[in-house]
């Protein structure tokens, strides 16, 4: 049998970091094959370079036995090879249809957008996923998780050789997830080669035939999945055991500490009330487009149109803006790192002290050299892999600029700390040291919210999950009653009576 | 809809309305021109209707204005043509709408106005230019502070001035330097000085340009050294030249051409002939004969 | 709905509170005038227009007319075909916008500064040609360009509806109009999707320079002589009427039409101050003021539009 | 390093070349003139730069000035004391800008708008009250401003190079100025941080109205009269200097030292041109030259820098 591709001996470098160290790579016609590494390890920058958007410094690609030259994603895509990528590309102003078939549009000779026709295959290629999105609809009003879903549909509606999924479903939650597993399934049995980047270990062991295991640049080892297990995957990508993923350490729970009561925004949110005391960990679970980042904006204050009320330490507070819930000890980890959580042109030193700045400051003039001491102890302290303080953190990988954003809000020192899809996309290792930091908070007295699409992770984390569903809090269940199914059931529970 | 009934024939209306269109409303020149028409125009009871483009390089905003006060159904229109051809057919059609227009400053492509009142620019610049080299000698550099290009009646000022020059070889002439206002003639006037240290004269187009001329001169402590004529005679350049600092006002009469302009524009309006074209005067003032009377009275339009 | 019909809303309550205020507003012949005077700024609009979606801005537009204008009269009076001379002066708009996407996307100078830049050296020569006096005494067939008619149409005015229809058919239905969009939208998906966007951007500035040359034709009808210092500050203008007909400066957003919208209500509200007998600086602020309101305006229905989808 | 130097480089070949060009360019007396021909846009440039890093931009700034100076001079001419007048211009500028600010943060009216807007209402309310008219005959000790000295410092050049120090201060040390830089860079991680970004933003505009009203008065000083006209085409000139020193649309970057070097830039090149008698057309099309020339090495250089950090 002749491999679809093969990468041979490929070399890449970037400014004062090598990504890839002789990596050479086959892929089978019909397989899935899963490359699997922690956070830098070079899957995406490996992934890019055969899908042409990067260029290797050295190394050699063959299609089907034939030595190829990819220098564009054109190029890439005359072999049929494409690639969904880690960060969302779409783009915003154009509608749903328009974005899968961008560049490859249905159009007369004469250059005229031939709508119907699009609008009816794009309808086809949701169906598939069973998404029920109009594709007239405008990108920019869709969630996260709904872009992800026309992410894929855009690839599925290529006739793909080869297909790239850089964490597909990073931002998606089980149902869309199965749906994408159905389909590669599908594509598999036509003769389709699926390479699959995820963190969620489950998912690997459901969905691959080998492994293809990378660690700093280099390829360590290929496994094929129905004679391996989680652990042995571990150990080979991090290099040793890790023990337990979900290393909770039950703190003792104290005084209630933030109340929320009767929280609503019209037609987004309805009569929400729950609270959080200290060293407990709240967990917030629920479906896509459920309400829970809506709800974590809300508190922080970051939405005008909300009604209810907000007890800090059995205060009444009012939060009108991010500033307001800062001053009152709360802290926001958002969900998207990139837009909401860092100044991807500052160095980590900036960006850890963006919230606490006056720390470093004397009459309000900035004390640079404190400023950078106390960004290196937190770097020290988080673990974050970076040449110094002054890198920037654009050229970060996913799980060190997610520590950043960690590290800005433990400078604050907050009472309250919001975390919205805190593991999203980072490596097990990685996720492990965030969970022994979520610890580190609670044995300190603070109340943690935590949203997680991660199911295992709310079960491995909370001391008692809230559920919801459609804008409605269908419950809150302590953590000896909660487990997926019962998750569920409140997640998909019918508001509408 | 109401009832209005346009052309030559229509009803009268209590208050007769005055369009001014100038070349730009930003100038002070043209204000000076409002205010004769504004006391014309007030004597009768009337109404004036001072508009033009903002900036003077905007031609097709003033035919645009033109057409607009027509559409108004405006009694009578005085003009200061930016372009001599572009304005042609708005003047016509004015004209063909029953409408008298007045032409005041520059020349349009027509014969069909109601009258013509300016003076010759080029024969200004020129004679200002002789004012100049007269006061030095017939020798040496000169320089010339012009508007920004495109004002029809400062271009042939220039024009005249450098026409005048060059019949001197002995005269050297300084490339024009154009400037939007007084701050930028400031500046270039205190750069052509930096290079030129023997300057002997300068000739500023208009108002603003020979105010920032006259600073720079002051300002480098060059009054005795440079001569400066200059066009107009607004307060400050009166007082520059009681002063000293600038030699010779080549003074039209702005306020004159206004008044004039509308008592024409009224005769028109009652079928009465006036005169095809007039040509004010161009007075030349110094500081020696700025008390005569005739001089007084165009320095000074509304008294002293 | 609102989004769409936002800026034609703002004209329609303009035209009613001046019809109600001049009886010489609602005229035939008015709304000729107005339709004519719109026109040289209406087709420069178009061009600003499909730059701004690009996530860029133009401001050599105006040197640009001036240029090619020059250019086309001095050829004209020394005695040249018409059609030679419109071709080319539409090949100098053609360049000049080329050269203005070059810089913008080979050279990676900012759009600002690099048609900032091009607007003056255009302007600079055509001063130079020129002495910078005006070049008259054209033939009179020149005014064709003006106060001919098409039917019963003035050319002026059907030169810009056919602009106007090809160039928003363009935007909404082909795709080219479309990869406009899209680079606007997010230059780097639209990349990664294939599509040379290097090419496309340069593609629309040449077209706003082509059609800078067309509205330079256009004022050289009207005017039957060419300025160097023409059409000077019609960029803000035309950038003003773009934002107000619903454009964003970050790309991606806008349509042909409502750009057209947005310069009608810019001349629509001269004239109608005229007809008034507006003072000349009372128009000025009173510019000022509609300006940032009718933005605010059509940026309240959008937020509406949001708000009333989330019910949904 | 080069990043930091461009701009600086630039002025230097500049400088260089008009030295051997012309002997009078490298003189105490001309190298006094540029510094003070300077101060003027140099202080509104500071301004505009700070609005850049924001991610705005400012169109109303010469209009601040013309209409805060013609306020000052008739208050003057009327024996108001000085200082009562300098008070009141500053208090315009700084209402100015905050309500730029305000429109810009509160009504989400883009910034380019909102202060096209806010310009043409002052630069046509300074008309009003003019009448168009220049206010001259201010008393004598106006032009302490242009003339003066402190110790052997010209007063313009004392006042540009303190507000030049304070400004690049509060930038590059303070908090204001790290979240400047912040909200510039990305607004919303910036408001999540819990930094009250509208307030800070609203405080810039502020900054950069005080700073248009103190040009004002330096104008004031120099020109020994107001012009309800004065300053136009400020604007643009102060955004070149800002972007040519080093500041990007996108905000984030630039330093006010930077944009004053871009002013030097601009000034050097208007004197040298003089000293060598070139004609003011061929000035035009030249200027537009290096603007786009001197971007572009910035541009290049800063390549390069990359480039040679990828190295290492
Ligand atoms: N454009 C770039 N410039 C500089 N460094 C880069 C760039 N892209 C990637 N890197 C670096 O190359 C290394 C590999 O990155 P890559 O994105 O391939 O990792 P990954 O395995 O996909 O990680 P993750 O699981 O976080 O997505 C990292 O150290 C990263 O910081
Ligand atoms: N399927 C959908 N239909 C309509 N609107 C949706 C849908 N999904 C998301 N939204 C929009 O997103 C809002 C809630 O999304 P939000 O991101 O808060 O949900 P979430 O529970 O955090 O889910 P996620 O896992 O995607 O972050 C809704 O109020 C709605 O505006
Ligand atoms: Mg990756
Ligand atoms: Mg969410």
């Amino acid at each position: 049998m002749v491999n679809k591709v093969e990468m041979h001996n490929i070399e890449k470098s970037f400014p004062g970091v090598k990504a890839l160290t002789n990596i050479s790579m086959e892929i089978r016609p019909g397989e899935v094959l899963v490359i699997l590494g922690e956070n830098g390890a070079g899957k995406s920058t490996l992934m890019k370079i055969l899908a042409g958007v990067q260029k290797p410094d050295s190394g050699q690609v063959f299609f089907k036995g034939q030595n190829i030259e990819i220098n564009s994603t054109k190029d890439a895509e005359r072999y049929g090879i494409y690639m969904i990528y880690q960060e969302l590309n779409l783009v915003p102003h154009l509608s749903v249809a328009e974005n899968i078939f961008l560049g490859r549009e249905f159009s007369t000779k004469t250059g005229f957008i031939k709508w119907k026709q699009m609008y009816e295959e794009a309808e086809n290629v949701l169906k598939r996923l069973n998404l029920t999105i109009d594709p007239r609809t405008i990108v920019e009003d869709l969630s996260v998780a709904q872009s992800q879903m026309v992410e894929i549909a855009r690839a599925l509606s290529t006739n793909a050789e080869v297909l790239i999924m850089d964490e597909p479903t990073a931002a998606i939650t089980n149902q869309e997830t199965e749906e994408l597993f159905r389909q590669i399934e599908k594509l598999k049995a036509s003769g389709v080669s699926i390479l699959y980047i995820s963190h969620r270990l489950q998912e690997v062991m459901e969905i691959s035939d080998r492994v293809f295991v990378m660690r700093d640049g280099a390829h360590v080892g290929t496994l094929n999945t129905n004679e391996t297990d989680t652990n042995e995957l571990i150990r080979l990508m991090v290099g040793r055991e890790i023990g337990d993923l979900y290393p909770k350490v039950r703190s003792d729970v104290g005084e209630e500490v933030f109340r929320v009561e009767h929280l609503s925004i019209p037609g987004v949110l309805h009569d929400i009330s729950f609270s959080v005391r200290a060293g407990e960990v709240l967990g917030f679970a629920g479906l896509m487009g459920a309400g829970r980042t809506e709800l974590m904006d809300a508190i922080f204050g970051g939405n005008r149109s909300m009604t209810g009320d907000i007890y800090i330490n059995n205060k009444k507070v009012t939060i009108n803006s991010p500033e307001d819930a800062v001053k009152h000890g709360m802290a926001y980890v958002t969900e998207d790192r990139k837009k909401t959580g860092l100044i991807l042109s500052f160095p980590i030193d900036l960006n850890i002290t963006l919230a606490s700045i006056r720390k470093s400051t004397k009459y309000s003039f900035i004390d640079h050299h404190r400023e950078e001491e106390l960004a290196k102890q937190s770097m020290d302290g988080l673990k974050v892999k970076a040449p110094n303080q002054n890198t920037l953190v654009s050229t970060l990988s996913g799980g060190n600029q997610q520590k950043v954003v960690l590290g800005k809000w433990l400078q604050t020192n907050s009472q309250i700390i919001i975390l919205d899809e805190p593991t999203r996309g980072i490596d097990v290792n990685s996720k492990r040291e965030i969970y022994l930091l979520i610890n580190g908070l609670t044995k300190a007295g603070k109340a943690v919210i935590m949203v997680s699409s991660d199911i295992p992770e709310i079960l491995g984390m909370s001391e008692r999950v809230a559920v919801l569903s459609e804008g409605h809090l269908t419950g809150i269940l302590p953590i000896e009653e909660a487990n997926q199914i019962t998750i569920m059931e409140l997640a998909t529970q019918d508001t509408r009576i | 809809e109401k009832e209005t009934t346009g052309g030559t024939g229509k009803k009268s209306k209590d208050k007769k309305t005055f369009g001014l269109v100038v070349m730009s409303t930003n100038s002070d020149y043209w204000i000076t021109v409002k205010n004769g028409a504004k006391e014309a125009v007030d004597k009768i009871g009337g109404e004036l209707i001072f508009t033009g483009p903002a900036t003077n390089s905007d031609i097709q905003e003033q035919v645009s204005i033109m057409e607009n006060l027509i559409n108004s159904k405006v009694d009578a229109i005085l003009l200061t043509p930016l372009d001599s051809d572009a304005l042609a057919e708005p003047v016509n059609k004015a004209m063909d709408a029953g409408i008298p227009v007045i032409i005041i400053d520059s020349i349009v492509n027509t014969d069909n106005y109601t009258s013509f009142i300016a003076t010759d620019n080029v024969a200004g610049g020129e004679q200002a230019m002789k004012m100049l080299l007269d006061s030095i000698g017939e020798e040496g550099k000169v320089a010339i502070i012009n508007a920004l290009a495109g004002i029809p009646s400062n271009d042939n000022r220039g024009i005249g001035a450098e026409k005048y020059a060059k019949k001197f070889k002995s005269v050297k002439l300084l490339p024009q330097q154009h400037s939007l206002d007084q701050a930028a003639a400031l500046e270039n006037t205190e750069n052509i000085i930096t290079a030129n240290p023997d300057l002997k004269g300068i000739f500023a187009t208009f108002n603003r340009g020979a105010l920032g001329a006259a600073q720079a001169v002051v300002n480098r402590g060059k009054q005795d050294d440079i001569k400066i004529v200059a066009y107009d005679a607004d307060p400050d350049e009166i007082r520059l030249l009681e002063e000293g600092v600038i030699d010779a006002l080549v003074v039209q009469q702005p306020y004159e051409m206004g008044r004039l302009g509308i008592e024409f524009a009224v005769k028109a309006m009652n079928g009465e002939k006036v005169e095809k074209e007039v040509n004010p005067e161009v007075i030349v003032a110094t500081k020696e004969n700025m008390d005569d009377p005739k001089v007084e009275k165009v320095l000074f339009p509304n008294g002293k | 709905m609102l989004k769409k019909y936002g800026p034609l809303i703002i004209l329609g309550i303009l035209m009613i509170i001046l019809s109600f205020a001049s009886p010489y507003f609602l005229t035939t012949n008015n709304l000729t005038t107005v339709a004519i005077q719109t026109a040289v700024i209406g087709v420069i609009t178009i061009g600003q227009l499909m730059i701004i979606v690009t996530g860029g801005i133009d401001l050599s537009l105006g040197s640009i007319l001036a240029f090619s204008s020059v250019i086309a009269a001095m050829m004209l009076k020394s005695g040249t075909p018409l059609i030679v001379c419109l071709i080319v002066a539409i090949l100098i708009g053609a360049i000049a916008g080329y050269v203005n996407g070059t810089l913008v996307t080979k050279f990676k100078i900012p759009a600002f500064i690099a048609t900032l830049g091009t607007g003056e050296i255009l302007r600079g020569s055509a001063l130079i040609i020129t002495n910078g006096l005006p070049v008259s005494g054209l033939p009179k067939s020149i005014s064709v360009f003006a106060n001919g008619k098409i039917g019963f149409i003035p050319v002026p005015i059907f030169v810009f509806a056919l602009l106007a229809i090809i160039f928003q058919v363009m935007l909404s239905k082909t795709l080219i109009g479309r990869h406009v969009y899209a680079l606007g939208s997010n230059v780097e998906a639209t990349r990664l999707a294939g599509i040379n966007v290097g090419q496309r951007t340069r593609m629309v500035y040449m077209f706003a320079g082509i059609l800078a040359a067309i509205a330079g034709v256009l004022l050289l009808g009207r005017l039957t002589s060419a300025q160097p210092t023409a059409a000077m500050g019609y960029e803000l203008d035309s950038i003003a009427a773009s934002v107000i007909g619903g454009a964003s400066f970050l790309g991606g957003v806008g349509t042909a039409w409502g750009a057209i919208v947005g310069a009608f209500i810019i001349t629509v509200l001269k004239n109608g101050f005229t007809l008034l007998h507006v003072n000349t600086f009372f128009q000025q602020a009173a510019t000022g003021f509609v300006l940032v309101f009718a933005v605010y305006l059509d940026m309240i229905q959008r937020t509406k539009r949001r708000g009333s989808k989330k019910k949904v």
